[in-house]
């Protein structure tokens, strides 16, 4: 039974401040600073999980939240790591990943039958009989998967903030506290970001000397200096998640997600201890020398009670000198060196008479019933590389610490583009090229003696500030021993005739797994890892890539570097959706008379950024209230909101010209005074855009645009003219108005109630005409136009006045029954006079012969945009038109826009605009169609619901008052 | 326990037979070259051996087989497409990923799991009804579904109208389908080698060769190959492939993200598809949600992933699937599309003679692996573009006959 | 007894957010401009000074652009300097803000005891412009101003410019993107406390005031009203 | 994310900005064939290397030109568009030969 150590173990946890949790159900008691894999070991709870393929109880491993063992479900939240998340009181904790309990999981059979499951089994049965695959796909998945979603758990709040600094170091260890003193030396501000609640690194928990005095005081030093500086901001707790493009990197703290812009990065975020590989290396109580550390440490946390030390460098005896500080008795020390220089700590060990067992590495570990726990650890003489003799001695013991070697931190590095070769002087990784703006240091750059940690962190700090370093600064200096020669096992891998021998723990992946699959012809190092696995769980690879890589290259029989490395990939630690997500923005544009809309009962709809009214009243009764709305401007007078639609001011000695180039149509000889259809279309020769062009003066045309077109065709100006260099001013003045249309036989009335200063009558202000005027006291822009085919004024004023306007036009049309109305009653009524609606009644390929808008293009300009992809295209057979058709036979079902105009097999077109015609009475729309089928009198067939074919035929446009009599008014 | 794992329980050596021959020297030529080591290069070389006897093909890969888009892409399989030249195109291809795993003796762990694109705007809607028509008008099986039943055929998504974009309802295809990305080439590349088809990976094509207009060799970091007649199938570096043979091509290379989260017991079936909010999601076999977009903001011959993207995807998830936030993501990459004009691919003939294309794929290359292997190999073996071809071919752009499918390609993938 | 916002024909597009947080209004310019927030009128100061926003839609501005903008401008007697993204104050209280070599937006002053804005538009017609075009700012674009020594954390979460004071001068503009909309960000701090006038999208405006208010809540930040301001700038 | 230096705004974040394609030169509309006419429409050099294209800096809609590299992803130069497109630009129609062949656009 393990047990608390008294202080001064425990650097971590508040003895004074007992917190209770639940796990499986289970009251656990632990301290404030304890995580909940530290909490749990205190209490004797070994198995945090159970594994991914064959469901093998699993415990912590690194105790750094470097591997995939610790992944429980707390709550809500799957696959939180146990030995990352603090306790706090009440916290409710599950394993994950089983059927039954975590104690009793039936899943575990599969552990029994894995000469069954093969490497890849998948790819290798179930599909035969097809129908099978089904129900083996719902089992596998049943199986597979680690934690659970509540579907019902709400989204917390998270956000972001963006960050700035001259230098970010990002490691609060001894090279990281060096860098950053140094580069604030040169007066910048400095971000020193570390994902432990304290400074310190491995200052906290390893151990540097006999007498384990040394860490302390450098820890105490270090830490004191980089507070005491003004110019370095310290974040603890603080994850740096990723490295993009230009020094751009996460930083994930609470529930806030940092942007970080750094002028220069040091990254001296230290290494990775590595795993020795035999079997049962899995069972719960076989840990890392660096977690036994760790716990001991900085949680006071009794591992075992007898511990074997498997050794291949100084390190692991500062291990085996914690463990017996810790009343931890020693078995032995196996040292897997055949022999182990002399060097102080392990001087120190042999001196306490600890049994050290040179060159032998652990052969197998016998475990407690069902693999939940260290019985024994049996020793083997290591013959040869990766080789060792058949079993030697037995030991008894409850924890096996394991420290044989080391691999640098690599993911920062490669994602900013840096690159690592293989250093077979230290049998590690090193780094071989780093991108502009970005310095490693620290055991990242191979500093592992401590002294040369120290100095590494000083040379990266200084360099990441020379350019405001005086020139004659010279860079200090580094010993040229780093010591990372001999401190890593070159082949940390004994497999074992009887398997269980793992290479990946999160995916249960075996050395005999590795090596059929390079048997079976994946031998690439990335087939090897996909067809594998290898290195594609919840850990990453941290801790199983590079063994992969080593075994890979021996079958090969090639070097390392030939063999190559898998490419690591952001983020570097597992983040929380919410995180990337953040307090999202989505921005919505409303117009001055939005709210107006909604005291009418409006149902709002997106029109782009804006909301716009799609009808006015309730739901249930929207065909009817549509009818009414379009009804009212025929016979009465109707409003529409349309300050939505684009406004573009054109203005400038060359206007007219520069119109002539954008848009379809001629202007030149447009008067002022009146305005002119507009037709956009690209170099392809496609409709993009509509309007008017309205002339207010020479030099100053008003231009409409659609509601989402508009950015788009401002942007397009702005660039042709930068090519034209034409002098022509273009403005997007699409939110200083509000417009409203005035439409209807009774608009005249109502709009020259309170138009004050401007005659509207049909003689002094004609169809298509435009004018300025003063409109309920608001200085106005009038256009009269004809979108819905009644006599109608747009009354356009800056948008701060918009609101006065709709009240004011509401009271003066009272009398006369004035309503508003709303898009879809637009567009039942445009479509009575057959007027388009780019983008519904047009396609991504559309061109304006095709919407049988010749009579839009001007034929004698020297050139418009899309003018000789027209050309081309004219010179070609149309293969569709559109066209205006009726429906007479209303017993038929009414198709709907988009069902297609069929021809048997063939598909000649479809429906893009229809409605039921309150004013012509009849099933109305616009349709593509063959041009064979496009005369009108001629017949079409559309295919609607149920496969029904509906006959149409067609119609000359408009449906409606044909001499357009009435907007003429 | 299935018959197939019987043999690797009891055989006393592992049974497992080598899908892959150790890569053998380069022959001085081949009838057939194949450049590029994807899963249509690798499909294309096995409908050549199987379907027209042609068994002297080299396909020459520059890094591993289906290193590139093939394993880089999300995997989804559909035929939900807007025109009919599309649809029909892709129906063919999901008919044959229904039978690969057999066909192959190699499963694909190909899976029906439905495939819904939402719609957030009446325009949406609309496009939504047009392709469900077409596709049904061609026998595929789509049609449009509302919010009230997308609450029951997808009742963890958030269908609230308090959201900045709604719901309004979804085009849903039954047949919408995932499968392991991987496995698709390795069963094509096993099955050719079988039948003699020779897979040089690390094999790099450095220049072409072209004599009179017509194709006769190609240059490799391994030395010169004579050849009859080569393909180049080479998504992302199309262009810079191209031109090496003289020509240019439809086609900007742009990088496409995505990201997968911790696995997670089953919750979701089928895939979700928003245009309007640039996302898609489902759910692996292994239990991992594999989510992506659309692709990046601006062209480049990079894999680099980003930040924003993350950011942006993950937003808009979120509107959908609220109980998403506390879901750990695990890993994120990029790879390079091949993007054209129309949103649809550029398959055929070439300017060079006996030098065949297969590019343009943008985000939907995955889907089209079989159809495409098996018809351009058809047409290298009969040099007759087959009518199911036809209309992407590359001259489409001077005749201006474009196959307009951004309605339905754009962010569908 | 206070104005009510819809007794005028002009009207802030946030006059709604204002009443909502309790505002009293005066007549500033014909329309209703939210002068303080309850009767504390300290409380209120203290919170210009640490971290708040008002809304100064109601005051005079305009703009003008075009290739022969910066000449016509200095023909009206305006003192500029060639620096684009740089705010030029002017003699009567008026600021007027290049935005690039051809586009300028002119605020008045907070006492609006300038008469600036009014001159120049008084001066310009389309019939004599020349290379210099109106734009009509005070139409087309809301203004906030953001003040208080937590001003530049608070934008640190809705906007990727780097705005601390030691970095982002007083009389810097960024023209970026705030919460994903565009927006014309001018430093000019207001009696020796940080500030930051902001001019938008007007269409956008319940938008952004939503997304600011949320941003500035974790400093404590709220609406204050336009008497705060005027006196942390003495007037 | 990249920065991008912006020659009016200096640097910024490329999420301000938008890619307007690669600068290349229009054609004569009415003396280029049909197929020079769609291949400048349709087709794309798509460079992998240092290529000259259009960005535009949203907030300000000012369009400028940058030089990049597609391999790398990385600016080597930006600068206004008149250093490239210094003369107004003319359309004439054959008919009437007068004024200069349209396709003085620099690039």
């Amino acid at each position: 039974m393990t047990s608390r150590l008294p202080e001064p173990f425990g650097a971590l946890i508040d003895r004074s401040k007992p917190v209770s949790f639940s796990f499986e159900g289970r009251n656990v008691q632990g301290f404030k600073g304890d995580t909940i894999a530290s909490a749990l070991l205190a209490n004797g709870v070994t198995m945090l999980s159970r594994s991914f393929k064959y469901h093998r109880p699993r415990g912590p491993l690194t105790m750094a939240g470097h591997d995939g063992n610790t992944l429980v479900q707390i709550g809500s939240e799957p696959n939180r790591q146990a030995d990352r998340v603090p306790i706090t009181s009440g916290l409710k904790v599950t394993g994950i990943n089983y059927w039954g309990s975590l104690e009793h999981d039936r899943f575990a059979l599969l552990g029994k039958v894995d000469r069954f499951l093969p490497v890849g089994f998948y790819y290798k049965a179930f599909y035969k009989p097809r129908w099978m695959w089904p129900y083996w796909e719902k089992l596998i998945r049943r199986v597979a998967g680690l934690g659970v979603v509540d579907l019902h758990s709400h989204h917390g709040y998270f956000d972001k903030e963006y960050l700035f600094c001259d230098v970010m170091v990002v490691g609060g260890g001894p090279a990281g506290l060096e860098s950053a003193l140094a580069a604030s030396d040169a007066g910048g501000e400095v971000i020193l970001v570390d994902e432990n609640r304290m400074l310190g690194g491995s200052l906290n928990y390893a151990r540097f000397d006999a007498a384990g005095e040394r860490a302390k005081i450098e820890r105490a030093r270090l830490v004191a200096a980089v507070e005491a500086r003004s110019n370095i901001r310290v974040m603890t707790e603080t994850i740096c998640n990723g490295a993009y493009s230009d020094n751009w990197y996460p930083l994930v703290r609470g529930n806030r997600l940092y942007k970080l812009r750094a002028g220069e990065t040091v990254i001296a975020v230290g290494s990775y201890e590595q795993p020795l590989i035999f079997r049962n290396n899995d069972v719960p109580g076989v840990m890392l020398g660096s977690a036994v550390q760790r716990l001991i440490r900085l949680y006071g946390v009794k591992p075992g009670s007898r511990a074997v030390v498997a050794a291949a460098n100084d390190d692991a005896y500062g291990v085996a000198l914690d463990l017996l500080d810790a009343g931890i008795e020693v078995a032995c020390v196996t040292d897997l060196r055949s022999d182990p220089p002399s060097a102080p700590l392990a001087d120190a060990v042999l001196k306490k008479r600890v049994p050290v067992v040179a060159g032998s590495t652990i052969y197998e570990v016998e475990s407690g019933s069902e693999g939940r726990g260290v019985r024994a650890v049996r020793l083997a003489k290591v013959t040869s590389e990766g080789q060792a003799a058949a079993k030697g001695d037995s030991f008894a013991c409850d924890l096996v610490a394991v420290s044989t070697g080391y691999a640098p931190m690599a993911p920062l590095i490669s994602q900013s583009g840096g690159t690592f070769a293989y250093d077979a002087a230290s049998s590690m990784l090193a780094i071989c090229s780093l991108p502009d703006h970005v310095i490693a240091a620290g055991s990242l750059n191979g500093a592992y003696a401590l002294d040369a940690t120290l100095e590494d962190g000083r040379r990266a700090g200084f360099e990441a500030t020379r350019n405001s370093q005086p020139a004659s600064a010279a860079v200090p200096t580094v010993r040229a021993d780093k010591g990372a020669a001999g401190i890593t096992y070159p082949f940390p891998i004994f497999s074992h005739p009887r398997g269980k021998d793992f290479v990946d723990l999160d995916e249960d992946v075996q050395v005999k797994d590795l090596e059929h699959a390079m048997l079976e012809g994946y031998e690439h190092i990335e087939l090897l890892k996909r067809f594998t696995t290898n290195g594609m769980g919840p850990s990453q690879g941290r801790n199983s890539s590079m063994p992969a890589v080593r075994l890979a290259a021996r079958t090969l029989k090639q070097s390392i570097d030939a063999t190559g490395t898998t490419t690591s990939r952001p983020p570097v630690m597992q983040v929380k959706m919410g995180h990337l997500a953040g307090r999202s923005f989505e921005p919505v544009r409303y117009t001055a008379m939005h709210f107006r809309h909604l005291e009418a009962g409006a149902k709002m709809m997106s029109a782009g950024l804006w909301m716009r009214p799609e009808f006015y009243g309730d739901h249930a009764r929207r065909a009817e209230l549509i009818r009414a709305e379009a009804k009212n401007v025929r016979e009465n007078v109707g409003m529409i909101d349309v300050s939505t639609l684009g406004g573009l001011d054109v203005r400038g000695p060359d206007a007219a010209e520069f119109l002539n180039r954008m848009y379809t149509f001629a202007y030149t000889k447009q008067p002022v005074g009146r305005s002119r259809y507009v037709l956009m279309t690209d170099q392809a020769g496609v409709i993009t855009d509509d309007g008017v062009a309205c002339r207010f003066h020479d030099d100053w045309f008003y231009v409409t645009a659609t509601t989402s077109g508009v950015d788009a065709v401002y942007r397009q100006m702005l660039w042709y003219n930068a090519q034209w260099r034409l002098k022509v001013d273009i403005t997007n003045v699409t939110a200083a108005y509000a417009g409203v249309n005035v439409a209807g036989p009774n608009a005249r009335a109502v709009l020259q109630k309170i138009c004050t200063d401007a005659d509207l009558s049909k003689e002094a202000f004609p169809y298509m005409g435009v004018r300025e005027a003063t409109v309920a006291g608001i200085r106005s822009l009038l256009l009269r136009v004809g979108f819905v085919g009644e006599l109608g004024y747009e009354v356009h004023v800056p948008a701060s006045e918009g609101e006065a306007l709709w009240d004011a036009l509401m009271e003066a049309g009272k009398e006369s029954g004035i309503r508003p109305f709303g898009v879809e009653a637009q567009r039942v009524l445009r479509l009575e006079k057959g007027h388009i609606i780019v983008s519904q009644d047009t396609d991504g390929l559309t061109n304006p012969l095709e919407a049988d808008m010749a009579w839009a293009i001007a034929k004698t300009k020297p050139f418009f945009v899309g003018m000789r992809s027209i050309e081309i295209q004219s010179k070609q057979p149309l293969t569709r038109k559109l066209v205006g058709f009726e429906i007479t036979d209303r017993t038929q079902p009414m198709p709907k826009e988009c069902h297609l105009v069929v021809r048997g097999r063939e598909i000649t077109g479809r429906v893009t605009s229809i409605t039921d015609s309150p004013a012509v009475g009849k099933i109305i729309g616009l349709a593509y169609v063959a041009l064979d089928q496009s005369e009108p009198g001629k017949t079409f067939e559309i295919k609607v619901d149920g496969g029904k074919l509906v006959s149409a035929v067609v119609v000359k446009l408009p449906f409606y008052d044909p001499d357009s009599k009435r907007q003429e008014l | 326990m299935a018959f197939g794992l019987i043999k690797y329980g009891l055989s006393p050596s592992y049974p497992g037979k080598r899908f892959l021959s150790r890569q053998p020297e380069l022959k001085s030529s081949y009838d057939v070259v194949i450049i590029g080591g994807g899963g249509h290069g690798l499909a294309c070389a096995y409908y050549l051996a199987k379907n027209h006897g042609v068994k002297n093909v080299a396909v020459l890969e520059k890094g591993y087989i289906g290193g590139g888009n093939t394993g880089r892409n999300t995997a989804i399989i559909r035929s939900n497409y807007l025109t009919p030249e599309g649809v029909a195109f892709y129906d063919e291809s999901v008919r044959l990923f229904q039978g690969l795993s057999e066909d192959l003796d190699f499963n694909i762990l190909y899976t029906e799991r439905g495939h819904f694109t939402l719609a957030h705007t009446d325009a949406a809607m609309r496009t939504s009804r047009w392709r469900a028509e077409v596709n049904k008008h061609l026998g595929v099986n789509s049609e449009v579904v509302d919010r009230e039943d997308l609450r029951k055929l997808v009742p963890c998504m958030n269908l609230s109208e308090d959201v900045r974009h709604p719901v309004l309802g979804a085009l849903y295809h039954p047949p919408g389908s995932i499968a392991r990305h991987d496995a698709v080439a390795w069963g094509y590349a096993g099955r050719a080698a079988e039948l003699g088809v020779e897979i040089h990976q690390g094999t790099e094509v450095t220049g072409l060769e072209i004599e009179g207009g017509r194709i006769t060799g190609v240059v490799t970091n391994r030395g010169h190959v004579g050849c009859g007649k080569a393909m180049q199938a080479v998504a992302g570096l199309s262009g810079v492939m191209a031109a090496k043979a003289g020509f240019k091509l439809p086609i900007r290379t742009v990088p496409l993200q995505a990201c997968v989260s911790m696995p997670l017991k089953p919750f979701l079936d089928p895939i979700i598809v928003s245009g309007s909010l640039h996302i898609y999601i489902s759910q692996g076999s292994r239990g991992e949600l594999v989510m992506g977009g659309s692709t990046d903001p601006y062209p480049r011959y990079q894999t680099r992933s980003t930040l924003d993207f993350m950011e942006g995807l993950m937003a808009h998830i979120l509107e959908l699937f609220p109980f998403l936030a506390d879901v750990p993501v695990l890993r994120q990459w990029a790879g390079m599309t091949d993007m054209t004009p129309d949103f649809s691919p550029v398959m055929g003939e070439t300017p060079v003679k006996n030098y065949y294309i297969d590019s343009g794929w943008g985000t939907w290359g995955f889907k089209a692996t079989p159809v495409c292997g098996k018809r351009m190999a058809e047409t290298i073996a009969t040099a007759r573009v087959p009518e199911l071809l036809q209309p992407f071919r590359l001259s489409r752009f001077e005749e201006y006959h474009l196959v307009g499918e951004k309605g339905a390609a754009s962010v569908g993938h | 007894m206070s104005l009510n916002p819809i007794d005028r024909r002009a009207r802030s597009f946030l006059y709604r957010e204002l009443m909502a947080a309790g505002a009293s209004f005066a007549e500033i310019n014909g329309q209703a401009c939210a002068m303080r927030f309850g009767s504390d009128s300290l409380a209120e100061l203290a919170r210009a000074r640490a971290m708040a926003i008002c809304d100064l839609s109601p005051l005079r501005r305009t703009g003008y652009k075009g290739w022969a903008t910066a000449e016509w401008l200095a023909a009206q007697g305006c003192r500029i300097e060639d620096a684009p993204n740089r705010v030029y104050g002017q003699d009567d209280g008026a600021r007027i803000a290049r935005l690039s070599r051809g586009e300028f937006v002119v605020l008045s002053d907070l006492a609006q005891s300038t008469t600036l804005p009014d001159r120049l538009d008084g001066a310009w017609s389309i019939a004599s412009a020349n290379g210099c075009f109106r734009v009509p700012r005070t139409d087309s674009s809301a203004w906030v101003v953001i003040t208080g020594e937590h001003a530049a954390s608070m934008f640190a979460k809705v906007c990727g410019v780097d705005l601390r004071p030691h970095t982002f001068v007083n009389h810097s503009i960024a023209q970026t993107s705030l919460a994903r909309m565009n927006a014309i960000i001018c430093r000019s701090d207001i009696g020796g406390t940080l500030a930051f006038d902001v001019v938008f999208d007007l269409a956008s405006s319940v938008y952004l005031w939503g997304a600011f208010l949320d941003a500035m809540q974790e400093f404590g930040g709220k609406p204050v009203g336009l008497e705060a301001i005027r006196t942390l700038a003495g007037v | 994310m990249k920065i991008i230096h912006c020659p009016l705004n200096g640097p910024r974040n490329a999420q301000e900005f938008v890619h307007g394609g690669e600068v290349v030169a229009m054609p004569d509309p009415h003396r280029s064939s049909d197929a020079e006419w769609a291949s400048f429409v349709f087709l794309e050099n798509n460079v992998a290397g240092v290529v000259r294209e259009w960005w535009c800096h949203v907030p300000t809609a000012y369009w400028f030109i940058a030089e990049r590299d597609t391999v790398r992803d990385e600016f080597i130069r930006t600068y206004d568009a008149s250093e490239l497109f210094r003369e107004r630009v003319e359309f004439t129609r054959p008919a009437a030969p007068k004024g200069d062949a349209p396709n003085g656009q620099g690039a």
